[in-house]
């Protein structure tokens, strides 16, 4: 008969709190070399938009005919544009408005988006089945013609064009949001959680949700860059940003009639919005990975076998 | 390679020209058409009269000639054996009545540019049409016969139907409509053309290129043989090129900044020292040189070189302005510095040159916080008055200095925000004053109180340029931005 | 000679958390007609070893390395890719443990098997389905003809591991290898598959290497028996040698700890712990930290093969007589 | 596989109504009236209003809703306010363009996608994979109109290989095969590659994953010679998400070619639809939105009966 | 003992609407299709039978995790299937579950410590302080250390996974807990571990088990008393010793020949009986006895009427209209 009072039990009395899930995930996240520059990437252009005014060697703003299309140089690190004002600087002044963009894209779409689609996805039922339609109908909705209706029939100042952009966004997670869901109920740890007389908000909130995340953080990832890149479009189409405020999309579409004679002025916003969305998107990769708990080793891994 | 220039050159009798925009609107001249659409019409259309540009008179055409019985009447003799295209017989004064009556009955655009001053019309037998107006009407013939000169044929128009016309336009110019899909107008030869020998071309192929720069390379590639509108910074280029002719001329139109003075507010630049303090601060020789790189001519009143009037482009302010004086004359208005919201429309020059306006009057405390607005957006704006100040470019068709004031400075003219009591009566009697050697002192005062009142502060005229292959002859230019009439084009042999 | 002869096989998987030796020196012979067991609880190698004979092992991350390794005349060390892939499904044959997902979900079950039989014996064509037909009847499949063209999701798991068993037979292999192949499946329809193979591999005079985890499946249906563990033989004799006189500690552990349906009541005895991780080099006898009949020896020295009796020999120190049985129950 | 088509089917009616709501609500909370927009400058008010009379525009917009509806269900799209031309005819003129460059971008993007997907998940993570995720994932992130304009400059202008426009032309007509289809290719890759970059890590992920399975271990151990395991078991089953993300990345090509016709000049569905928005010309931009619409909506409908029918476990 | 059984379950039924194909109505699946049972705090309850037979959807029904059709479920004389789940929610902390993939039940983003202490939570059970000298005790009741806490789900073996499982029912004081297959996955090896765990948490902490398995030698060295499933019926209960020795149903007995015994002179002298074909579709069982159309000894009567359950002793019941001819022609020892 095994005895029931095995002695193994250790008599240090430590506290036994262990590394959160989301510092593991972080931990997890800088081991993979793509998502770690493109991490790095990101914080240095956030840095560069909340810190502009000091980092930014120009005004970008001030116009200066007498420095019109110069070419990279020690003054001008990327050259000026056809106003004389410097390249470097309204990128990183840009960033402000491309990265914010982003941003409440993403806020805008999680926020309904999510909401949506745990519901329809838990509950399910006629519930479920009307607002699946009514995604549907958005989702129908050609993307850009979405925004650049809206864009056009409300003007084109930023938070339109966030919303025009949200707006398009929002029903793609709702639909991927409910997948997760639906799959997520049908896990046996929600059952188990279910049998131990858990509610159903603390299932939804604290099992449901935790595991629908890492699919969320992806899209919404693929959210911010198809945000950026509709930018520079609805700027190129004349909708965008407004000025004097630099934009990386308006500085692209401005720049295009210059790709021959002053070829840095195109390369530099095409670049930088390249280098974006690709650091994003590597994020986003490293975090579906680094969020999928299977992938979390706590501390203890080493001596794991020592114990048994 | 698609279309090689190098198809036989002698035998060709074909042209495809390249135009800005999408699409090509409606060709009915009685429905309000954009650029695109007026490019066909001054092909497929012959007016009343026409504009002698060299010196800038208005000849007879269609009109064959008109008599002035008495101060309100205007006898007008329709020239005899021309034929509306497609065998809908000759064009007579009862199609000249019917299609003043039909722009009268449905009210259209015309009415308010050209026809107001109508009260009767009467044909006096098949070619001889007797108009009365309400009030004696010194321009009628540039304005009334200019403007609204396009004459629908009565037959065609009621058989194809008003909504169809649109696209089956049935003129009696040198070339018929012959195909219209998508962004491409297809326009043949009119072979019973009243002026024997033209056309010199059998058909032409108009395709409307949004972007100026490919609009130009697609020229330079062979896709096409004539293009309008090239971006300003290719054209020193596109001039040094041997394979092209690079035709650039002064047009009847101008960019400039309006301020809304209807609203009876007290915003700071209700005060006119404010607003020619503005004007003194615009630089315009750098508007000309940054935004259209030289393809533009400054000026700072609304009387263009030719027009009834005109004395010289820059009649007060300096051509690269006076900040000192613009200085002195903010502090004698007292007023520091305020923000002042200015819309535009979406043409991208307009925005980067008042990016640059916006730069310039910033040295005297001004700040204008820009908005673009779309062409929608825009026109609700400025129609309807609700806007602050706002920068935009007008083009206009009659040489005569009444089109070029009265809708901006009058009371009740429909782009004005203006009341000046005194202004409107200078207005009225120079429109009614028949005499041209006494409208002209007339003129002379409105421009000099406008210079100095200031509702609208007049920054350049902006040149039309035409890039076309070197082996085209006999294309005539015009300061009119539709006015690019082809049927004196061919390829030289 | 012997159909197979392995000697000293070695293979070894290279993971971010270091190398594991999932199979660490396993040397062993089938004859032509005989029915070998290899016996294991999972991580002891079992599988990993079947399927280094047939070198379906991806190379890299895996390794295989042997002493001796030949079947049917043919060193599988050196037979070039192509020669082991005429070998696979002819000569040497496998079945799989999950029917649910080892058949093809969208192609049907006629074309997986006139697939193998137009690679090994060029039968195409009508001869080839009517050889299909054939087989699919041998196995048990009601009409054949018919189920020809139905697709894998159409059978239940009993049919699909018959359907197995067709692929698996069709060009009469010297050499069948199943590996758990009734694990998946419930006890009754168990028994039919099992009857099934016994049946057939008689009849063909097919060679079975059984890997299972099931002593009394292994009891029943073999002659000789491989306990495996952490990679390793721990003990080989026949069935009756193994069973009757268990020479190794874990050999007994596991006969103690298998309940049986026909004794109730015994309470079974513990193997404590858990299976070795592989990828640290072992010294010593690695049940050593979970053996219960441990003597001083087993701390010191890394016990070698000794026979017991012929064709019965145990890795292990320990004189386990005690556990002897005296002849059948 | 038929009940799940017809409920797919049974919901079209709901979702169409949605949509044109939808469309309806956005376009018609616009600020800005088309008559005094199409009217422009020298407009006296009753010309404005005769006009609003005409296109019902004085009504309330629920009204004009019915109307809307009403006409459509008799195939009535309306007339454009600026063009004065029936809705459905610049429809006609439009969409078959739309459509051909659509089928063209796909093409791009299926002949690239297929064999980058499978090399890039034979060699996982080798240098070759990376090469081509790299590749596709640039191709994700760089503006389509950005792109076009590089490949004008390079192809048409420096290399001279092909036209920049041309699409649409009537001279092209009877003009042979070249001239046909050589303005699509330009136009087609730039609006390609973004799908490029989904279809192939797609692919990508769908090949790697069947590979794991069991079935492929089986395939092996028949002795069957690799590419045809390959080929045949492998790919069957990795082209069923395949085929089907295809179908739906069609639905959405024609909706995204905005910027694409602006600098390539092609009268396709997109630069309509601009027009009429900056025009505020309801029934364009109602009549366009709508047929895109549903246009997606059929691809996706498509794309479960293409997953029917590649997929037996469906189908019976 | 408290007086009469902990708990008692009449006539159970579970239908599962099956899906309407366009042509015709799909009728039920009848998983559960009238089961009845009553089980005492301290014994096990084996419940055995192959895969579609209903053994686990019993199970999930009893705790109202599959809502059931019709039928009663009494604990300690109260029908909890009458009871809305705002009340039933308090009551679940009597009976718990643990499942065949345990690595499964266990939420993959939160570690062991957190894991037992939330059904403390759910139940407001030793708040504050104590709470985590409880979930020691708790972990090592099931033989794991503090170590073990501070791991995840992925980290723990399939052992180490099911003793969370059990620690965290514990901890919510269950008296039934109901074990679905809790050994199926498991090398033989844990196997044994568990299933002698859960051997002495019984007698310590007087707990009853509802053991569902296919393995009947698991459930007969675990159960008290074992019934034999068949397509949502029980077929025959009998006590472990009875059910060996004496089998009376076909089904049972073919299901105990087709059990294999770790003894090579045993297994291979062993007459089988091998059923044919395979599990008829719970949507439409056949007439009368289930079982016919697999019985080796089927009858004409076998397809009239469906056979009421004989009692042979007073804990012994069998539903077979032949038991005589079953037990005298159904040799398997």
């Amino acid at each position: 008969m095994a005895d029931l009072a095995a002695t193994r039990l250790s008599d240090k009395e430590d506290d036994f709190r262990p590394a959160g899930g989301l510092q593991l995930a972080a931990r997890q996240l800088l081991r993979n070399p793509a998502a770690t520059i493109g991490f790095a990437v990101l914080t240095l252009m956030v840095l560069a938009a909340i810190f502009a005014p000091l980092i930014s060697p120009h005004n970008p703003i001030q116009i200066k005919l007498s420095a019109k299309l110069q070419p990279p140089s020690a003054v001008y690190w990327l050259g000026t544009d056809h106003f004389g004002r410097d390249v470097v600087s309204r990128l990183i002044y840009g960033a402000r408005v491309s990265l914010s963009v982003g941003l409440l894209v993403i806020l805008f779409s999680f926020s309904l988006g999510v909401p949506i689609g745990v519901l329809s996805g838990y509950v399910g039922g006629r519930l479920d089945a009307t607002l699946m339609r009514l995604v549907d109908a958005f989702l129908t909705f050609p993307p850009l013609l979405l925004a650049v209706a809206i864009v056009g029939l409300l003007g084109p100042d930023i938070q339109n064009v966030m919303i025009a952009l949200g707006v398009v966004q929002a029903p793609v997670l709702a639909r991927l949001v409910r997948a997760s869901t639906l799959a997520a109920r049908e896990e046996t740890y929600v059952t188990a959680v279910r049998a131990l007389g858990a509610s159903p908000t603390r299932i939804i909130v604290g099992h449901v949700l935790r595991n629908v995340l890492s699919p969320i953080v992806v899209q919404l990832t693929i959210g911010f860059s198809a945000a950026v890149v509709s930018e520079a479009s609805l700027s190129f189409l004349g909708l965008g940003t407004q000025p004097p405020q630099p934009s990386w999309g308006r500085d692209l579409a401005e720049a295009r009639r210059f790709m021959t004679d002053a070829p840095w002025l195109f390369l530099a916003p095409t670049l930088t919005i390249m280098l974006a969305v690709l650091s994003i998107n590597f994020v986003g990769d490293g975090l579906r990975d680094a969020l999928d708990p299977r992938s979390w080793v706590t501390r203890r891994r080493a001596t794991q076998e020592a114990d048994d | 390679m698609l279309f090689s220039p190098a198809i036989a050159q002698a035998g060709r009798r074909d042209l495809r020209v390249g135009v800005f925009g999408g699409d090509f609107g409606n060709f009915a001249p009685v429905v309000r058409y954009d650029i695109q659409g007026g490019l066909v019409l001054y092909n497929i259309f012959d007016g009343l009269i026409r504009i002698d540009f060299a010196n800038r008179r208005v000849i007879p055409w269609l009109a064959e000639a008109w008599s002035q019985p008495d101060p309100l009447t205007w006898r007008i003799k329709i020239r005899e054996g021309v034929k509306w295209h497609r065998g809908y017989g000759e064009m007579t004064a009862e199609d000249v009545a019917y299609t003043w009556r039909y722009h009268l009955e449905t009210k259209s655009f015309q009415v308010g540019t050209a026809l107001f001053p109508i009260d009767t019309i009467k044909t006096d037998g098949k070619h001889v049409l007797e108009v009365k107006t309400k009030r004696p009407f010194g321009p009628f013939p540039a304005v009334t016969m200019g403007y609204a000169g396009f004459i629908l044929s009565e037959k065609a128009h009621k058989e194809i139907g008003a909504q169809a016309y649109s696209q089956k336009t049935i003129g009696q110019g040198p070339f018929m409509i012959d195909s219209v899909r998508g962004n491409e107008a297809v326009l043949v030869k009119n072979p019973d053309y009243w002026r024997p020998g033209f056309p010199k071309l059998d058909r032409i192929v108009m395709r409307a290129i949004p972007d100026s720069a490919v609009r130009l390379q697609s020229l330079m590639r062979g896709e096409l043989d004539f293009m309008t509108h090239p971006d300003p910074k290719d054209v020193p280029e596109a001039k040094k090129n041997q394979k092209y002719t690079t035709l650039s001329t002064v047009g009847w139109n101008w960019d400039y900044q309006q301020f809304n003075l209807s609203t009876g507010g007290n915003e700071p630049y209700t005060n006119k020292l404010v607003r020619q303090a503005i004007s003194y601060a615009i630089d315009r020789e750098a508007i000309v040189n940054e935004i259209y790189n030289g393809q533009a001519t400054i000026t700072d009143n609304q009387i263009p070189e030719g027009f009834l009037g005109y004395r010289q482009p820059l009649l007060k302010y300096p051509k690269n302005g006076d900040l000192k004086k613009a200085q002195e004359l903010m502090a004698q208005a007292g007023v520091k510095g305020y923000d002042v919201e200015v819309i535009t429309s979406d043409k991208d020059w307009l925005r980067k040159e008042l990016e640059l306006v916006a730069a310039m009057v910033s040295q005297i405390g001004i700040n204008y916080k820009i908005r673009n607005q779309d062409m929608g957006g825009f026109n609700n704006l400025w129609l309807n008055r609700r806007y602050q100040q706002h920068l935009e470019d007008i083009t206009l068709v009659a040489p005569d200095p009444d089109a070029t004031s009265w809708w901006f400075l009058h009371s009740n003219g429909s782009s004005s925000a203006y009341r000046n009591p005194k202004m409107d009566a200078l207005l009225d009697g120079a429109r009614e004053q028949i005499d041209p050697a006494k409208r002209e002192p007339m003129y002379h005062q409105i421009v000099d109180m406008t210079l100095d009142e200031c509702p609208l502060i007049y920054h350049c005229n902006v040149n039309f340029v035409q890039v076309y292959d070197k082996r085209l002859k006999g294309f005539v230019q015009t300061n009119q931005e539709y006015g690019q009439f082809h049927e004196a084009t061919e390829w030289a042999s | 000679m012997a159909l197979l002869e392995v000697e000293n096989l070695r293979t070894r998987f290279a993971t971010d958390r270091g190398v594991v030796r999932a199979v660490d020196g396993v040397s062993f012979t089938l004859e032509q007609g005989e029915v070998l067991g290899l016996v294991g609880e999972s991580g002891s190698g079992k599988s990993v070893t079947s399927l280094s004979l047939m070198r379906l092992i991806r190379e890299p991350p895996g390794k295989i390395e042997a002493d001796k390794l030949v079947f049917d005349g043919v060193d599988l060390l050196k037979a070039s890719e192509s020669t082991m892939s005429s070998l696979r499904g002819g000569k040497m044959a496998m079945i799989f443990q999950d029917p649910m997902r080892s058949l093809n979900p969208v192609l049907t079950v006629g074309r997986q098997l006139t697939e193998t039989l137009r690679r090994h014996l060029r039968l195409d064509g009508d001869a080839a389905r009517r050889r299909a037909i054939e087989l699919l009847e041998m196995v048990g499949i009601p009409l054949a003809e018919k189920r020809l063209n139905s697709y894998p999701h159409q059978f239940s798991g009993g049919m699909r591991q018959r359907v197995m068993i067709a692929i698996a037979l069709s060009c009469n292999p010297r050499l069948l290898i199943a590996d758990e192949a009734t694990t998946a499946l419930d006890v009754t329809i168990q028994a039919q598959i099992v009857d099934l193979v016994k049946r057939l591999t008689r009849d063909l005079g097919t060679a079975v290497i059984w890997i299972s985890h099931d002593l009394g499946l292994v009891a029943g249906l073999c002659n000789r028996v491989n306990v495996m563990y952490a990679g390793r033989i721990a003990e080989t004799g026949s069935v009756r040698d193994v069973f009757y006189r268990p020479s190794h500690g874990y050999t007994v552990g596991l006969i103690g700890c298998t309940p049986r349906v026909d004794r109730v009541g015994a309470p079974l005895t513990l193997i404590e712990g858990r299976p070795p991780d592989l990828i640290r080099p072992i010294s010593l006898c690695p049940f050593l930290p979970r053996c219960a009949v441990a003597i001083d020896a087993c701390n010191k020295t890394m016990p070698a093969m000794n026979t017991i009796e012929a064709g019965h020999a145990a890795r292990c120190h320990a004189d386990l007589s005690v556990f002897h049985q005296k002849g059948a129950a | 596989m038929n009940r799940h088509f017809v409920k797919r089917l049974a919901q079209v009616p709901l979702v169409m109504i949605l949509v044109t709501l939808t469309i309806f609500i956005v376009v018609r909370s616009t600020p800005g009236d088309p008559i005094q927009i199409m009217l422009g400058m020298q407009t006296s008010p009753d010309a404005v209003e005769a006009l609003r009379k005409e296109f019902r525009l004085d009504q309330p917009v629920l009204v004009q809703y019915i109307y809307w509806i009403g006409d459509l269900l008799r195939g009535d799209l309306g007339r454009s306010i600026r063009l004065n031309v029936p809705v459905s005819q610049l429809l006609a003129e439009r969409f078959p363009i739309s459509l051909r460059l659509a089928s063209a971008a796909m093409l791009y993007a299926i002949a690239l996608s297929i064999p980058l997907g499978i090399f890039a998940a034979l060699k996982r993570n080798s240098f070759i994979d990376y090469l081509c995720t790299g590749f596709t994932v640039a191709g994700f992130s760089i503006p389509n109109f950005a792109l076009a304009m590089i490949l004008i400059y390079v192809f048409s202008i420096q290399l001279g290989w092909f036209p920049i426009t041309g699409i649409g032309a009537s001279e092209a007509e009877g003009a042979g095969f070249w001239p046909q289809i050589s303005p699509y290719i330009l136009p087609a890759v730039a609006l390609g590659t973004l799908q490029t970059a989904v279809l192939t890590r797609l692919l990508r992920s769908s090949m790697i994953d069947v590979l794991s399975q069991d079935y492929i271990r089986t395939a092996r151990a028949k002795g069957l010679a690799n590419t045809t395991t390959l080929l045949i078991h492998a790919l069957k089953n990795a082209m069923i998400p395949f085929v089907t993300m295809v179908a739906i990345q069609f639905g959405y090509l024609i909706g995204i070619q905005v910027t694409i016709e602006y600098v390539f000049a092609i009268p396709g569905m997109g630069s309509a639809i601009l027009q009429a928005v900056v025009t505020r010309d309801f029934p364009v931009i109602q009549g366009f939105t709508l047929i895109i619409a549903t246009f997606f909506l059929f691809a996706n409908i498509v794309a479960d009966v293409i997953y029917g029918l590649l997929d037996p476990r469906v189908r019976y | 003992m408290t007086a009469g059984p902990f708990i008692e379950v009449k006539d159970l039924k579970v239908h599962f609407p099956a899906p309407k194909n366009l042509f015709g109505s799909g009728g039920a699946i009848k998983a559960v299709d009238g089961v009845s049972f009553t089980l005492e705090r301290g014994r096990t309850l084996g419940l055995v039978g192959e895969s579609g037979c209903g053994k686990s959807t019993t199970g999930y029904s009893i705790l109202r995790l599959i809502e059931p059709t019709s039928g009663q479920i009494l604990i300690e004389g109260q029908d909890i299937l009458q009871l809305p789940q705002s009340q039933l929610r308090p009551l679940r902390r009597r009976m718990q579950i643990i499942f065949q993939d345990a690595g499964a039940s266990l939420d993959p983003r939160m570690p062991v410590g957190d894991l037992i202490s939330e059904a403390l939570e759910i139940h407001g059970l030793w708040p504050g302080a104590d709470r985590r000298r409880r979930v020691r005790k708790l972990l090592d009741l099931v033989g794991l250390s503090t170590q073990h806490a501070e791991r995840y789900p992925h980290e723990l073996s399939g052992g180490q996974a099911q003793r969370v499982a059990i620690c965290r029912a514990l901890a919510v004081e269950p008296q039934l807990i109901v074990c679905d297959e809790p050994v199926s996955a498991l090398d033989v090896s844990v196997q044994a571990q568990i299933v002698n765990l859960l051997q002495d948490l019984q007698k310590e902490l007087n707990l009853a088990y509802i053991f569902i398995s296919h393995d009947l030698s698991v459930v007969r060295h675990v159960s008290d008393e074992i019934a034999v499933m068949y397509l949502g019926r029980i077929v025959e209960k009998a006590d472990r010793k009875r059910i060996f020795e004496g089998a009376a149903h076909p089904y049972s007995r073919s299901l105990l020949s087709a059990v294999s015994i770790p003894d090579p002179d045993v297994e291979q002298r062993r007459r089988r009986i091998i059923l044919s074909g395979d599990l008829p579709s719970p949507a439409n069982p056949p007439s009368g006895c289930r079982f016919r159309t697999r019985c080796p000894i089927v009858e004409e009567d076998c397809a009239l009427h469906d056979p009421p359950t004989r009692l042979l002793e007073p804990t012994h019941g069998a539903a077979c209209l032949h038991i005589q001819k079953s037990q005298e022609l159904l040799k398997w020892t």
